[in-house]
């Protein structure tokens, strides 16, 4: 049964970690936290499910299309929106993001009404190992599959491009940035098409185990900033990371407490994390 | 090389900056200096583009720098250590030099290493963090990093600053060298005689507007620019 | 003034959204027919005014002043959840002595509510609803430990201990009762400590949208259980969808019509000619009883006064009245001047407030045959 | 006054300062100098209470203040400066200052609320001294300015004027030459002059070895995160370790 | 639509302002002034909805108490019990970066929200408090909201008077000071930490009384009222679309902000009744949309911050 948990956790915190770590790359960078994330998240699930279920298009390419069209969204976002508060208090752009959040989810709601939907009807039944001892579906198995793959591609990207090094240097001092001659605006863009894409394949993973709402995005934001706080702002491994911890906690809790306190886990886990280590699991501590 | 034409700059609606025109001839050594809050490093920035011009222009080699990108300036050969958060502070060492040759896609390891030689104390903080370096340890990281690129003009503002006596003369011994191969450079100094000295020409700023101009040799006999800017 | 104005307060954006869309539809459908048939008091026509609660009190309340105030209503139909209910009764209608009747809030604290009368609801209470959900899973089909999962709200709530205390009384034991948070991604967890005593059955207590589909089809996937009973909140074809073999031959319960009453059956093929297909909602027929029962109080009272309105509704109805059916506007007028009591059959089945303002409904059971919702049999109370 | 006694701090293992000892007589100027990075900011932190030692003990009147919050220690009369000025930048020049002394009783909120009268005339008083240290300091005429508009140099003369509104018995001062003007800086020393004639002790960091020379009546080197060598500016000076460590040949 | 109509609503309209202003000026005493960041308000609202509700309802066997006390020492209560709750939050976090505040406070706030929806015994649950006494209604009758409305606007103003005379003192001073830069605060002297607990305990009290008057006023309270959106960020958005730092800004921030938030209502009410969903839908894009055009046309908020100065010669 632990062991059982143990393995939704893993999923589950698959793909808060992927959410997590573009809302991460975006509060290290331009140092506010984006409150649409959720519902970017959202909105990414609804492209894919346009493009899967009401045009008939491959999972496969339905996947590509709606986190192409989700960066472009969050590009968007920046171009109408946050640039011009960029000189702002980083509060005033996070309300600013409050209000995208709100746009977005009644866009959704317009276009796509508020009903439950699904990218396939029929259920999928389990794959049964060990009588019983563990149950996961195909599905699962290429969430994890895919979430890894992102993991990875992120991890290289960060590394080995210029543009990787680029973004941690903003997170720094972007007047500094600029005047090394890196190209600011354009690294802001492409963190937001990173995040556009890592969050949209966060939603669609999402659904795809599940379903779609135009909730469901704005729901898992606190989770995603608690796995942002966990593994240390700024820090796109610690997000992975402390997506992993605050899912596979979340779902593992309910062997000591009641399911009614689940979404509770997540807050309790960060705030002690706060209590001990304020700068999070890898966050790195700065004068 | 670089001809600053009677340029008005500040910060948003503050005019700092009042119509002050000046001129670095290729290969010259330039200072500018003056009491503090008098508009030196807000004319340095003005060159970058850095604060918001509102008349006049600045060329350079031929190509009005108030309608370039600062990219662009880096690529063609413009280099600036500005005088406060010059460094990436959670970048190591290393990774702040890398950066310096952002624009560029050469192997630049030969300029790594000259930069450790010219600043020993940095050899042991590679792989720190340049938050964690001591003030003086951080003004060699900014300038190093300029350096990185092999740059046409160098602009420097207060690049002694916080450093050890040794390190003041080997940091404008190093200006002087640099100068030597070509390179232009325009600074802003606080150790204004020892800045004047080896100056082609030297500026005196106060209160946004240009007071003398003269060589350096000449600024540094007027007893009045003495008694007011340099200490006595 | 050639209209009369009733207020509806529904939640078009936030939680509940997906519910109030098509209740406000059951409104428009009533307020079709009477305009229809000749209007209301003489020839008016009835004019609906929404506000949107957003699902949430502080909003709902402005929206409810805003509807008195501004518009000028004095009977209003809403809230959905009871959380926006009681403030609005609270706060403005029962002060402002206007009829507030909802057609979705089950909260035992309506009955009690210290409201002079003005407040009523078009939906059974869930004490009736658990007892028959109860008596199901033990007499008819001999289950003797169940495992509840609830939704964690006053609805959900009530529900559950009503079966609590029913099917213990009944001697089966409740092996697990969980509430769960609504619109969460997963509930594995939630059902895997519902299956760990092995019950005989799942008891889902929970909407199709709040998290009831995704709590059914990941009870299946994980092979936690194979049999379940469900309540009205699931009444819905959509639940089966893609997973109709597993749940051929559930049961399941939820407030219907008496013997005889067809009023479901005739609200179903209006609303379809109206709207095209009716959606698995629940609040979508006990809005339309609620439009319909405050036309006919204003009609029976003469004017648009609410507290004459609260006084005609206790007068209008009655359980052995001439039976007017929901497409029978014409009819109730002429029965109201001829000073007749009705009984009025409306969409969710017969319409009759006690004297605490509740709707005395009848309970029925469902069943899932051939992968469509059939109703099974009526319990009535 | 100020007595270090074997103090060690270290970074992830990087030994920033080590067992280094030393003393500061009551009312004297000492120089505290030392190659870059030899752990002079650092000694500086840990004297104030920013930072804590790892080993050995603190003294400052009297009292061992190694485990105090930095906040405790300043009350005791120590004001330090920053070496990178450490300014309120939203927040005007004159509130900058007015912010400093200690014991003000509008700073209690219950005062302020309903002790208004005595809080008002303290704020004059406090206002009248911020306007002296801003007419000495040259800063007069942004006095309004917010601090965040400040010059480099500017924001340096305040961190030192927030010192001098303090009042403290020992004043730590971290390179309060660099980027400062040199006619302005001799005036500075001067002023530093005074304060000792007023009974002050100050503990100064500076690279200026002519300021150094000038004004000291002692010199610390430190090398390292140790302590190298002390005594007076001239036999500091001359030490071939001092040369060799910190000055360089040129300026020998 | 009537005169009386419109004024009744209108007095409605402002109570709920006010309640909101309350709630924003508490606010601006926590990030305006001292910096922190306080993103779970909804926390301290539900804390002074509850502690108002379970002291002043007659005895109940479905929740805790009620105590039965008066109107007034409900309202005292919640202020306190919402202040010792900031006070207890403030222990471990209040040291933190102003990110982790914030975050810290949101999940406490979810917490609470939670705590209130499944302890039974101390809040009825998801069922709510109901029957929470409204001060003098029966003997008002009909102007029953004009009093309260009386009532909420004294509070109003007596928050208002002490925060603007606490900011405008040295201990505002100190106060601005460490939402600026903290070393400096404690390099002169003063414990930073207090002056941060002061202002947070303060803010809370303030959102506690909040809370308390939301209560009364709605008569029930259920865990739904405490959802971040409604309880927490429209109190942000009030509060930087007046222009952080301004207690007069709060003030129009807050009758602004709600203003539009219910305004758009009259207008997406225009279409006709085949649109509603959409027009719903709608009318929540058109808050943002004049939310982000008030943001990007004003950044610095209505009334942009106020000069507070603590010298008697320059107020
Ligand atoms: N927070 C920190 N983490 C790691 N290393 C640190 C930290 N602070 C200082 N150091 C290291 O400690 C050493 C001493 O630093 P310190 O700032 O005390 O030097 P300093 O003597 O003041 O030098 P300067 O004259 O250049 O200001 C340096 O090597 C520096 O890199
Ligand atoms: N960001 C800013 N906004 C508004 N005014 C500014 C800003 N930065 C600097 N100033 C003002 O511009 C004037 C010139 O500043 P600048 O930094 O150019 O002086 P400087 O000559 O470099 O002085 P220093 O020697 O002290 O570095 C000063 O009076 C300062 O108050
Ligand atoms: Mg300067
Ligand atoms: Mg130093």
């Amino acid at each position: 049964m632990a062991v059982q948990l143990f393995l939704n956790g893993v999923i589950l915190g698959s793909i808060i970690a992927l959410g997590a770590i573009g809302l991460s790359l975006i509060y290290g960078i331009l140092k506010f936290g984006h409150f649409a994330h959720g519902d970017l998240m959202t909105l990414g699930a609804y492209f894919a499910f346009l493009f899967k279920v009401q045009l008939a298009l491959p999972f496969w390419l339905a996947f590509i299309l709606a986190a192409m069209l989700t960066a472009l969204v969050a590009i968007i976002l920046n171009f109408v929106l946050y640039r011009h508060l960029r000189k702002r208090d980083s509060v005033i752009v996070m309300i600013s993001s409050v209000g995208a959040a709100l746009i977005i989810r009644n866009i959704i709601l317009l276009f796509w009404g508020p009903q439950n939907k699904f990218y396939d009807k029929a259920i999928q039944m389990p794959i049964i190992l060990g009588d019983g001892f563990l149950r996961i579906k195909e599905n699962q198995i290429v969430i994890l599959i895919l979430a890894l793959i992102l993991v990875i591609a992120v991890h290289l990207f960060l590394t080995r491009t210029k543009l990787g090094k680029a973004m941690r240097a903003m997170a720094d001092n972007i007047d500094l940035a600029q005047i090394t001659g890196i190209n600011t605006e354009r690294v802001i863009i492409w963190t937001w098409a990173m995040s556009g894409v890592l969050t949209a394949a966060a939603g669609i993973l999402l659904a795809f185990d599940t379903h779609l709402t135009p909730v469901m995005g704005w729901n898992l934001l606190l989770p995603l900033f608690a796995a942002v706080i966990l593994g240390g702002i700024g820090s796109p491994y610690g997000a992975m990371f402390g997506g992993l911890v605050i899912g596979i906690s979340q779902e593992m809790s309910t062997l000591v407490i009641s399911a009614a306190y689940k979404p509770a886990v997540a807050f309790t886990i960060m705030i002690l994390m706060l209590i001990i280590k304020p700068s999070g699991l890898m966050g790195k501590k700065v004068s | 090389m670089l001809k600053i034409n009677d340029i008005y700059a500040g910060y948003g609606e503050i005019e700092i900056i009042h119509g002050i025109s000046l001129e670095v001839k290729e290969g010259e050594i330039v200072s500018i200096v003056g009491p503090n809050g008098s508009g030196k490093s807000t004319l340095l920035k003005s060159i970058f583009s850095l604060v918001d011009i509102m008349k006049g222009n600045i060329d350079y080699l031929g190509t009005d720098l108030t309608k370039l990108g600062t990219d662009k300036m880096i690529e063609q050969g413009l280099s600036f250590v500005p005088q406060t958060d010059n460094v990436f502070p959670t970048l190591t060492v290393a990774e702040n030099l890398e950066l310096g040759a952002y624009v560029s896609n050469k192997n630049l390891k030969d300029r790594f290493d000259l930069i450790y030689s010219l600043f020993p104390p940095l050899v042991e903080k590679r792989k720190k963090k340049a938050g964690t370096l001591s003030g003086g340890q951080r003004q060699m990281v900014a300038f190093g990093r300029a350096l990185v690129m092999e740059p046409k003009l160098l602009l420097l503002d207060e690049p002694t600053a916080g450093l050890a006596p040794m390190f003041i003369d080997l940091i404008l011994d190093k200006v002087v060298e640099i100068n030597k191969t070509g390179v232009s450079i325009l600074m802003v100094e606080q150790n204004a005689k020892k800045a004047l000295a080896m100056s082609d020409r030297g500026y005196v700023l106060a209160a946004g507007e240009k007071k003398y101009e003269d060589s350096g040799k000449g600024l540094l006999e007027n007893e009045e620019v003495a008694q007011l800017f340099l200490g006595g | 003034q050639d209209t009369v104005k009733i207020g509806t307060l529904v939640p078009m954006t936030g939680g509940l959204a997906s519910y109030g869309q098509f209740t406000r539809n059951g409104t428009l459908l009533a307020q079709k027919i009477i305009n229809d048939q000749g209007g209301i008091l003489g020839g008016k026509k009835l004019e609906l005014v929404n506000v949107d609660t957003q699902t949430n009190p502080q909003s709902g309340v402005d929206g409810a002043q805003k509807l008195v105030s501004v518009s000028g209503v004095n009977a209003i139909v809403g809230a959905l959840s009871s959380g926006v209910t009681i403030p609005v009764a609270e706060s403005v209608t029962v002060p402002g002595e206007v009829v507030l009747i909802s057609p979705a809030s089950t909260s035992p604290i309506l009955t009690t509510l210290d409201d002079n009368g003005y407040v009523f609801r078009t939906v059974p209470s869930d004490s009736l609803q658990g007892v028959v959900a109860a008596n199901l899973a033990s007499n008819r089909l001999d289950y003797d430990k169940l495992a509840i999962i609830y939704v964690n709200n006053d609805y959900g709530q009530g529900l559950n201990d009503a079966i609590v205390e029913q099917f213990e009384k009944n001697g089966g034991e409740i092996t697990a009762s969980i509430a769960f948070e609504p619109n969460k991604v997963s509930y594995r967890s939630e059902l895997m400590e519902a299956a760990k005593d092995s019950p005989d059955a799942l008891l889902l207590v929970a909407y199709t949208d709040d998290g009831g589909i995704t709590i059914i089809r990941q009870a299946l996937e994980n092979g936690y259980f194979d049999k379940f009973i469900f309540t009205d909140g699931l009444k819905a074809p959509e639940i089966t969808e893609g997973v109709e073999q597993y749940l051929e031959g559930m049961y399941g319960t939820a407030p219907t019509s008496m013997p005889g009453g067809n009023g479901p059956e005739i609200f179903k093929n209006l609303y379809e000619k109206e709207f095209g297909e009716i959606p698995p909602k629940p609040y979508i027929d006990t809005s339309f009883d609620a439009t319909f029962v405050l036309a006919l109080a204003i009609e029976k009272a003469g004017s648009t006064d609410g507290t004459a309105i609260r006084d005609a509704l206790g007068e209008v109805l009655s359980e052995d009245g001439m039976v007017v059916n929901i497409n029978e506007w014409n009819k109730a007028k002429d029965l109201i001047k001829a000073g007749q009591k009705i009984r009025y059959e409306g969409a969710s089945g017969p319409v009759l407030f006690n004297q605490a303002g509740d709707s005395m409904g009848a309970i029925g059971i469902w069943k899932i045959k051939d992968g469509d919702i059939v109703n099974d049999s009526v319990e009535v109370q | 006054m100020l007595k270090v006694d074997k103090v060690v701090k270290e970074f992830n293992g990087f030994r920033a300062v080590d067992e280094c000892s030393f003393e500061v007589k009551k009312n004297t100027i000492t120089g505290l100098i030392g190659p870059n990075g030899a752990g002079k900011t650092t000694m500086f932190n840990l004297i104030a209470g920013s930072l804590k030692a790892d080993q050995g003990e603190v003294y400052f009147s009297d009292q061992k203040v190694n485990s105090f919050a930095a906040y405790k220690i300043a009350r005791l009369g120590l004001a330090r400066t920053f070496q990178i000025p450490k300014t309120l930048k939203k927040m005007t020049v004159l509130e900058n200052l007015m912010l400093v002394p200690g014991g003000q009783s509008g700073e209690n909120i219950w005062n302020s609320w309903f002790k208004s009268s005595k809080v008002k005339a303290e704020e004059k008083e406090n206002e009248s001294r911020a306007y002296r240290v801003l007419k000495f300091l040259e800063l007069t005429h942004v006095a309004d300015v917010l601090a965040a508009n400040l010059s480099g140099g500017q924001k340096k003369l305040l961190e030192l004027g927030r010192a001098l509104m303090a009042d403290p018995e020992l004043i730590l001062l971290d390179e309060p030459g660099a980027g400062v003007n040199p006619t302005l800086l001799n005036k500075i020393a001067k002023n530093i002059l005074k304060l000792k004639e007023k009974g002050k002790t100050i503990l100064l960091i500076e690279h200026n070895m002519d300021l150094i020379m000038n004004i000291c009546d002692r010199v610390i080197v430190m090398n390292d995160g140790k302590h190298l060598v002390d005594g007076t500016p001239a036999e500091v000076k001359s030490n071939p370790r001092v040369l060799e460590a910190y000055l360089g040949e040129k300026t020998a | 639509m009537t005169l009386g109509g419109i004024f009744s609503y209108l007095v409605f309209f402002l109570i709920f302002t006010g309640i909101y202003a309350v709630m924003t000026l508490a606010l601006n005493m926590q990030r305006g002034f001292a910096g922190l960041f306080n993103i779970g308000i909804a926390g301290f609202w539900a804390v002074g909805s509850y502690t108002s509700a379970i002291m002043t309802t007659p005895p109940s066997a479905e929740h805790l108490g009620g105590y039965n006390l008066p109107f007034v020492l409900g309202l005292l209560a919640a202020g306190l019990v919402a202040a010792l709750l900031a006070f207890l939050i403030g222990i471990p976090t209040i040291k933190l970066r102003e990110d982790y505040l914030g975050i810290a406070t949101i999940g406490i706030a979810e917490i609470i929200r939670l705590v209130i929806k499944n302890e039974e015994w101390l809040s009825n649950g998801v069922r709510g408090i109901a029957g929470i006494p409204k001060p003098m209604a029966g003997f008002l009758g009909h102007n029953y909201n004009i009093f309260f409305l009386l009532i909420v606007v004294l509070i109003i103003a007596i928050f208002f008077y002490l925060s603007e005379k606490g900011i405008n003192s040295p201990w505002g001073r100190v106060l601005r000071a460490i939402r600026e830069e903290e070393e400096v605060v404690k390099a002169a002297g003063k414990n930073v930490v207090r002056y941060r607990m002061e202002a947070f305990v303060l803010g809370a009290f303030m959102m506690g009384v909040g809370g308390a008057l939301y209560a009364h006023f709605t008569s029930f309270i259920s865990p739904e009222a405490f959802k971040p959106m409604q309880a927490t960020f429209l109190v942000w958005i009030m509060l930087i679309i007046g222009g952080s730092a301004n207690n007069f800004g709060s003030l129009v921030g807050a009758l602004l902000t709600w203003g539009i938030w219910t305004g758009t209502e009259f207008l997406t009410g225009m279409l006709p009744a085949a649109y509603t969903t959409q027009a719903s839908a709608l009318r929540v894009i058109l808050i943002g949309v004049f939310l982000e055009i008030i943001l990007l046309s004003r950044p610095q908020g209505l009334f942009g911050e106020k000069k507070y100065s603590a010298s008697s010669s320059k107020s």
